[in-house]
């Protein structure tokens, strides 16, 4: 029963995950090339961005085609409607990747006023916790998404951390201020994708329950 | 066109599938022409036997169909003879039949139809009524005879030869009534059951008036059968020799078919019966020919697309 | 709104009013009505039945089934066969004639003709359909009989072959007809698929319509049967009364409704075994028709196919 | 029969009798009601323009039925009352005598029998039968009789006389419902059974159209259904000893030369319904008038009777009432 | 007729129903409010017409049919003795599947009703006529012809002379057993939106084949299956999130 | 039948048809491609029968039909005199839209083309039977009642019979004019599943009310209207993003 | 024709045009609340972004009911799919609003280190842009949203000016780095409100034309 439906259905799901994945590769490699100011890699990232923007563009529209030809109703729909919700997330996370590259690119031929350590953490933090959206997408789990949604938290927890520390260097190296502003633009831009992250845990949740989770934004 | 068609060939039987034989479709469509010819002859014969029925019969009935012979009374002298009695007989006959019929026929259609279950009796009277249906006009003269003409002593009446005739068309009112009453469709009464209509004023107003040219039609033809039916008359005992112009129902008669039948028989003592005969015929026909007609318009008239 | 409430209001109160005596009688009145049909039924039946029971007591059922048939002789004999042989061979020839014939007209007029032509022959074969038998007996006797003379120089005056051929002719319509109504009945969605399947105008018919309208087809000609055996005036007319029992269809010969006309209008009245042997033919005839008629209900059911 | 200008004769003949008529029968009242005659089909052409004259001539108002059902038909209703008069062309059977006593009727009494012309009982060949236009009235008689020649009734021809051709002959004749059978049967044959092989019909049309297209056929029927078809039928002239005699009205009666095949035909009067109902005694005195069977019988192929018979007839009529 | 002024219309409790002995609605429970918009879908035979057949006891044609339960109507049970069928069809209008207009004028078949039922105004009759045409958006269509045979309507006029033939015997409720199944898309949205126009002025309970219709045209949606009523409630919920996983199946065509 | 090994299977060119002197197609021009599911959609009345029916000369069936234009078959005109109905009706079959078995076994239904078409061997036949029947997704529930009468299988049954039937004679094109207009949701979700399947083997053109339909299951939709050719693309552009002002009016059912 | 689904559709309109116009007011009061350091206004716009959470829930909920129930096409899917989009973009703007006020509290007690212009002005722009993209959503005016997507880069370079300014300002005043910090992120914060305005300009274009207009990002 409704078989080509089901096939774009899973279609749709194949390319969201490959998305994700995607994305997580280029969070680890945006951390990579920050830390060990890897402006190819950097580079390639910020190029690279391109290819979001196009997925979106093409899971979006596979949407509308779904849509307007098989006319889903109820979880169907509500998949849809998520994906559709999800895509946008996960293109803003990509984007804020090539942010965080171009801005690595701009570091390149600086020092950095200390060794990276809460910054890749973070980073770290925000790549699990998109990996484990992208789990709970897959897997459709209500539960780990809730758990998502909390961990969003640790993150938040690293960015005042950050903005400390940075306060704290720029105060007693007012050279390197342009570098910790372009370092609180990076911290900014991983929680962001924190944020970016819970939503779309939020939106597999409504997916699978109809109902839209009341967590933290 | 053809190597053409061989290719497909060929690439069909690749994928195992039916061979289009050239030769066989060429036969099969001469034979298919053959056979169109052969069905459109053999319809034609029909009209070919009506056409020299009617050219015999018409010609025969030259010189001798005229206004005395419609006015004038029987004689046994063929150009004295006229056939008026003899409608009057049957119009007498008709003014038995049709109302007898009429009432009978389409009530027991409404019964059977709009009030009849499935019980029994019910079916016993549907089976009946198919049966009757097909009873020989013979048999229907015999119980005539016996039980208008003997048991009700109405003799050879108007009203014995009627309400025998009445009973031989009323399967035929009947099953044409209980035809028009089906093809009313059941969504009408639906729709008025729905609107808080009771039966019987569904039925009156609107499966009866949708049914009515159905019921006419009908009852149309077969009223035109009595009129041609000699048989049960024959049975009945009609006198071949009646001048006198039969004033009421009590009245004994000759009718059309009857004195065609008589006519034909003594064409032997006086050859002229036999033009006689057919200028009852065409008479007989082209009042027929009428009622059909009419019962063509109504029935043209009448179809509604549902 | 005030309007409405009104309407509503007036028709509410109305229902609430009427009583429904109208409805309980008019079902009582249809019933008495149609008992009527069963009663002619009856009224047959024991006509035939009292009558033929006179008859059976005075002549055994075998002597009734034998060849020999002279009801008024001095000596007389009621052997029915002759006239069952009459009345099969009149049918059987009219069968000849009018299944054939009209089978094919009816596959002319429902699948090859078109609209135009079968709006011109169909009412032609109504009204062949409508012409009175004592018509057709006429031109029996007086057209078809000699012709066949000038054909068949050992034909006699009165024979079962015009008759019966006659009897065909006039059958033809009824034949076509209702086998052209089976035909017609059958849906036009069937004839598309078989012609969608590259099929031939012969091949839908004989292969799809002809299976389908069979049951309306057999139905038809039973009763085209029915109506042959029941036939009176034709026979009546250009058959003769011949009793003799003889398969030669150039001779004259009495059918049972022949029979049955020869002694109303003869030597019918009552009292004589020759007299009641006028209602053990009819009975005989009446349970021929019946059996037909069964058989031909039976078709139609056993044959349906549902589309 | 009668061609256009016989049958023409024959009305201004019956409208000048008119006349007469009124002048005879005292000045009457106007009678109306039905007169119902049935029986004999041999009968019923003279029986029919008897009454047609009748009721065109005398009493319009009174609608006499004249139906043919046959001499036998015709009293077995005659006998239960459904008749006022039963054509017959023969003499009512001894066993019809019983039966109308038995419903209380007597001859004489209550039934009138009245003679009403005389049927020569004529042989007819078909036109093209050259050798046997001639015949002796044994020939005839041996010729029907069952089993004279054939065992298996297959009489050919040349069986009567050897010149003749070798060819069958088929028998015809009306069949037993017919007075005319009968005579045939009882006093022309004398009882003695019939051949097996003849076809015997019911409809007297039939018979001419057998013989007239049968070069073989002989048959017998009353001298009237020969007389309508002389052009398709030839009558044997047979030899009673004296030579040959053709039938015509003028050989047919009781002792004119046709007599050994000449019979009487008869109708029956209920004087019942004679008695009860004036235009049933007034037709029955009509049929005995010289405008009657007198005038009409040789006009439908009849020889009449002697003046005196009807005379008489009318007597006993006049003497009813 | 205590709660006339009630916002339930129907109150089925616990209806059975059996054609002979093949039970075709099990233990109905339903509330039917005052307009809106009920939407009756379920896969063929699963009692959606017997369902509404039974709501103005047109079931009741069918012989053998069998009912136990109760159907309170404004508070009285249809089934009682007290309720005569002739008015329970009066208040409670019905249109059909197919278009069934009397082959009679488009007059006379909106005056069908009041005329058997007894009105004879000339006025009022013509009152009835033009406020029913309007109301079923007829009135402009045919206001030139209302003597002409309803049969020259096109199919959608026809079922929406249907509807105003019902509206003229002034009725609460109206049942419409898939009433734009036999219509092109077209007359079909026409339909719809004269649903739901009327709402405003009458309950009406729809069944259909169509779950884009329903999700069109219904407030509720009462999902039945195998007789049984496995959902019921407020259609962007049955449409969105079905809260039964048999109405879930049906929903999203992943049914059987 | 020089282009033969194309992807294109139809090339209609400048195709008109009247019916006596109304024009009910007009100016169509049109490529049906191999392996494609192509839609004909459009209001009623718009030609979509006409069209598909011309595509085989069912047309032809009609009196008073006129055609010009070509109508190019794998390269041959098919109203060329050298092209006979009933070869080109075997190579192009045809789906109605009501089921339309004969009323015979199920055996003789699907055999009745190939034995026409004088195939004999009793093993081939089988052969075919079986594979007709497998593709049509039909065989397993028939299986076992290959000689009951066809009208002992449900609607949808019924209308993959007569899929198999037109498959048993190995057609390049099948036409389906409204295939599953007379199922119930479930069975036309089977047929709709089935055409998607027989799409690897066959070009398909459909004619379909249903929009959601056509969106389902073709890969080109042809939008009619009046008798023409408004708007011919990819199905995903057509319902998404129509060029043509009427095809939108249409596709969003704001038509007329 | 179609009257519920239009009916419908009007409805999801007011209430984006309703959102649009209340977050335009909102942008106002944010940068009014920030210029005056109103902290009651301030907080008055924190509190009042639970209202644009809800906006945006209800919105995509009628939606999916539209979706569900209508089965729009064409056209109307492409409006209720941009409707969709739009909406979210909607709800970040104003939860940017809620962030610059979160921040305006911080900065309530603090004397600003200088006057606000630029600040100002920058969101002056993006208010206007804000403003612009309702009206071309209201009148599904194509070309107004060309010029929205271009005006984009007025934006950037206001926020390139304030950065480099506050570098600048950070290292003159150590002291008051905390401060800057957070302008940068209000900065930052109304670069993004103009990228979002940015986004339904696009998502208007798609609306209308059906194809994805190829500006900046
Ligand atoms: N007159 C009847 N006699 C016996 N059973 C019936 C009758 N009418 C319906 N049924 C049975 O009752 C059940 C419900 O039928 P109903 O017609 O109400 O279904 P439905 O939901 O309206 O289906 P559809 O969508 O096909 O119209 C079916 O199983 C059907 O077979
Ligand atoms: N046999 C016919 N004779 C005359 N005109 C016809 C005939 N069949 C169809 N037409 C006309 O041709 C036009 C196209 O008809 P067609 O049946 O092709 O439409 P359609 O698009 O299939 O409609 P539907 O969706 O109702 O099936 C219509 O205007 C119709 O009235
Ligand atoms: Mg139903
Ligand atoms: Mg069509
Ligand atoms: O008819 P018949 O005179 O011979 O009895």
């Amino acid at each position: 029963m409704r078989a080509t439906l089901d096939n774009e259905l899973r279609s749709i799901h194949v390319d969201i995950i490959k998305m994700g994945t995607l994305i997580e590769k280029t969070i680890e490699e945006t951390i990579t090339a920050l830390v060990q100011q890897d402006t190819v890699l950097a580079k390639k990232i910020v190029e690279g961005d391109d290819r979001f923007d196009e997925m979106e563009l093409e899971i979006e529209q596979q949407c509308i085609y779904i849509i307007a030809r098989q006319q889903p109703l109820a979880s169907d729909l509500r998949k849809i409607f998520s994906i559709v919700k999800i895509v946008t997330d996960l293109e803003r996370i990509a984007d804020h990747c090539q942010d965080i590259s171009k801005l690595t690119l701009d570091l390149a031929d600086k020092k950095y006023v200390k060794p990276l350590i809460d910054i890749p953490n973070m980073a770290k933090q925000v790549k699990e916790m998109v990996k484990m959206t992208i789990d709970c997408y897959i897997d459709q789990d209500v539960d780990k998404s809730k758990i998502v949604c909390a961990n969003d938290d640790v993150v938040d927890k690293y960015f005042y951390i950050i903005m400390n520390d940075l306060e704290l260097v720029m105060k007693e190296k007012p050279e390197e201020i342009k570098q910790c502003m372009d370092f609180m633009m990076i911290a900014k831009y991983l929680e962001r994708m924190a944020d970016h992250a819970t939503n779309v845990a939020e939106w597999v949740i409504y997916s699978v329950e109809g109902v839209h989770f009341e967590g933290n934004d | 066109m053809n190597n053409q068609k061989s290719q497909t060939n060929n690439e069909k039987n690749e994928r195992k599938s039916v061979h289009i034989d050239q030769k066989r479709i060429d036969r099969r469509i001469l034979i298919n022409q053959i056979s169109g010819k052969v069905f459109f002859s053999s319809t034609l014969f029909a009209l070919l036997v009506l056409s020299i029925l009617l050219y015999r019969i018409f010609s025969q009935s030259i010189g001798w169909l005229d206004l005395h012979f419609l006015t004038s009374k029987l004689s046994i002298f063929p150009e004295k003879a006229g056939i008026y009695g003899v409608i009057i007989g049957s119009l007498g006959l008709m003014a038995v039949v049709i109302p007898v019929t009429l009432v009978l026929g389409v009530s027991t259609a409404i019964y059977l139809e709009e009030y009849a279950g499935k019980s029994r009796v019910q079916n016993l009277i549907k089976v009946n009524i198919s049966n009757l249906a097909s009873v020989p006009s013979v048999i229907f003269g015999l119980l005539g005879l016996a039980l208008f003409g003997r048991f009700f002593k109405l003799g050879s009446s108007i009203l014995a030869g009627g309400l025998t005739l009445s009973l031989l068309v009323l399967p035929i009112v009947v099953v044409s009534s209980q035809e028009a009453l089906k093809a009313v469709p059941g969504f009408l009464r639906e729709a008025s059951y729905a609107m808080g209509a009771s039966k019987w004023t569904t039925i009156r107003k609107v499966v009866l008036p949708v049914a009515i040219p159905g019921i006419l039609t009908g009852a149309i033809l077969s009223i035109s059968r009595a009129i041609g039916e000699t048989a049960p008359l024959v049975v009945l005992g009609i006198p071949a020799l009646l001048l006198k112009v039969p004033t009421n129902l009590m009245d004994d008669f000759t009718a059309l078919p009857i004195q065609i039948y008589y006519w034909t028989l003594d064409t032997v003592l006086t050859p002229e019966y036999a033009n006689l005969a057919a200028a009852t015929i065409v008479v007989l026909l082209i009042t027929l020919f009428l009622m059909n007609s009419i019962a063509i318009i109504i029935r043209n008239k009448s179809q509604k697309g549902f | 709104m005030e309007n409405k409430i009104d309407v509503r209001n007036q028709i509410r109160n109305n229902i609430g009013k009427r009583k429904n005596n109208v409805d309980k009688i008019m079902p009582r009145f249809f019933l008495i009505m149609a008992s009527v049909s069963v009663i002619t039924t009856i009224g047959i039946v024991v006509t035939l039945i009292t009558d033929a029971y006179h008859f059976f007591k005075e002549v055994s059922i075998f002597d009734f089934f034998s060849t020999k048939l002279s009801p008024l002789s001095a000596n007389p004999s009621f052997g029915i066969l002759p006239l069952i042989n009459g009345t099969i061979l009149s049918s059987l020839i009219a069968m000849l004639v009018a299944i054939p014939i009209g089978l094919t007209s009816a596959m002319y007029l429902s699948e090859f003709s078109s609209k135009r032509t079968r709006n011109f022959i169909k009412p032609i074969l109504e009204v062949l359909a409508g012409i009175p038998t004592i018509v057709y007996g006429f031109f029996a006797y007086s057209f078809v009989t000699p012709l066949l003379m000038k054909l068949i120089p050992s034909l006699e005056a009165k024979n079962v072959l015009s008759p019966g051929i006659v009897m065909g002719i006039m059958i033809i319509p009824m034949v076509a007809s209702l086998s052209e109504d089976a035909m017609k009945s059958v849906p036009n969605a069937l004839r598309e698929g078989a012609y969608g399947l590259g099929s031939t105008k012969l091949e839908v018919t004989t292969k799809v319509v002809l299976p389908a309208a069979i049951s309306g087809i057999m139905a038809s000609f039973v009763l085209a049967i029915s109506r042959a055996i029941g036939e009176t005036m034709i026979v009546a007319i250009a058959s003769g009364s011949s009793k003799n029992f003889t398969f030669d269809i150039t001779h004259s010969m009495q059918t049972m409704t022949g029979y049955i006309v020869e002694f109303t209008s003869g030597d019918a009245g009552s009292g004589t075994t020759g007299y009641y042997s006028l209602y053990a033919v009819g009975l005989l005839l009446f349970i021929f028709t019946f059996i037909m008629n069964i058989i031909a209900q039976y078709i139609s059911k056993k044959f349906r196919e549902e589309y | 029969g009668a061609t256009k200008e016989e049958t023409t004769e024959a009305t201004t003949v019956a409208t000048t009798a008119q006349g007469e008529t009124q002048a005879t029968t005292e000045a009457m009242a106007k009678l109306d009601g039905q007169v119902i005659v049935d029986g004999s089909g041999t009968v019923y052409p003279l029986m029919a323009h008897i009454a047609e004259e009748y009721m065109t001539s005398v009493q319009p108002e009174v609608s006499v039925q004249v139906g043919r059902a046959g001499s036998s038909a015709g009293f077995k209703k005659f006998i239960p009352g459904e008749t006022d008069l039963s054509d017959a062309s023969r003499k009512i059977k001894d066993e019809e005598v019983t039966q109308l006593a038995d419903k209380g009727m007597n001859m004489d009494e209550n039934v009138l029998e009245i003679k009403l012309a005389y049927d020569g009982l004529t042989i007819v060949i078909n036109k093209e039968n050259t050798w046997a236009a001639e015949m002796t009235k044994d020939e005839i008689i041996n010729m029907f009789l069952s089993g004279k020649y054939k065992e298996d009734d297959v009489v050919l021809w040349s069986d009567i006389r050897p010149e003749w051709p070798a060819e069958e002959i088929t028998f015809y004749g009306p069949n037993e419902n017919h007075g005319t059978y009968e005579f045939f049967y009882e006093t022309i044959l004398a009882k003695e059974p019939m051949v097996t092989t003849a076809n015997l019909q019911q409809e007297y049309s039939t018979l001419v159209d057998l013989v007239s297209k049968d070069k073989n056929a002989i048959a017998y029927f009353g001298y009237g259904y020969y007389e309508s078809n002389t052009d398709k039928l030839t009558a044997v002239k047979i030899d009673f000893g004296n030579g040959p005699v053709a039938p015509e009205l003028s050989t047919i009666g009781s002792d004119l030369a046709y007599a050994p095949f000449t019979r009487l035909v008869y109708t029956y009067l209920n004087l019942d319904y004679a008695k009860e109902k004036p235009q049933v005694l007034d037709f029955a005195k009509y049929i005995v008038s010289s405008e009657g069977a007198a005038r009409l019988a040789s006009e439908n192929g009849f020889a009449p009777l002697p003046e005196s018979e009807y005379k008489a007839y009318q007597d006993k009529l006049n003497s009813l009432k | 007729m205590t709660n006339y002024e009630n916002k339930i219309v129907y109150d089925v409790k616990g209806l059975n129903l059996w054609y002979g002995n093949d039970q075709a609605l099990k233990d109905i429970n339903i509330k039917i409010n005052k307009n809106e918009v009920t939407a009756i879908i379920g896969p063929s035979g699963c009692g959606k017409s017997t369902f509404i057949k039974t709501l103005n006891r047109m079931i009741e044609n069918i012989p053998g049919v069998r009912t136990t339960g109760e159907i309170m109507y404004h508070g009285i049970n249809i089934f009682d003795k007290t309720m005569r069928v002739e008015e329970l069809r009066t208040r409670v209008g019905m249109v059909f599947q197919k278009p069934n207009p009397f082959p009679k004028s488009i007059y006379e078949n909106v005056l069908y009703g009041p005329k058997i039922h007894g009105v004879k105004d000339k006025q009022m009759l013509q009152e009835i006529l033009e406020t029913s045409l309007k109301s079923a958006a007829l009135w402009d269509e045919v206001k030139d012809r209302l003597h002409d045979n309803a049969y020259g309507l096109s199919g959608g006029q026809q079922q929406r002379l249907c509807i105003a033939r019902a509206l003229a015997v002034q009725p609460d409720v109206i049942l419409m057993d898939e009433p734009t199944s036999a219509l092109d898309p077209i007359a079909t949205a026409k339909i719809e939106e004269l649903i739901d126009s009327l709402k405003s002025d009458y309950s009406i309970s729809i069944v259909t084949h169509s779950m884009q219709q329903a999700g069109r045209i219904s407030d509720k949606t009462a999902f039945f299956l195998m007789g049984e009523l496995v959902e019921f409630g407020n259609t962007e919920m049955i449409f969105s999130n079905p809260r039964d996983k048999r109405t879930e199946d049906y929903i999203t065509g992943r049914f059987g």
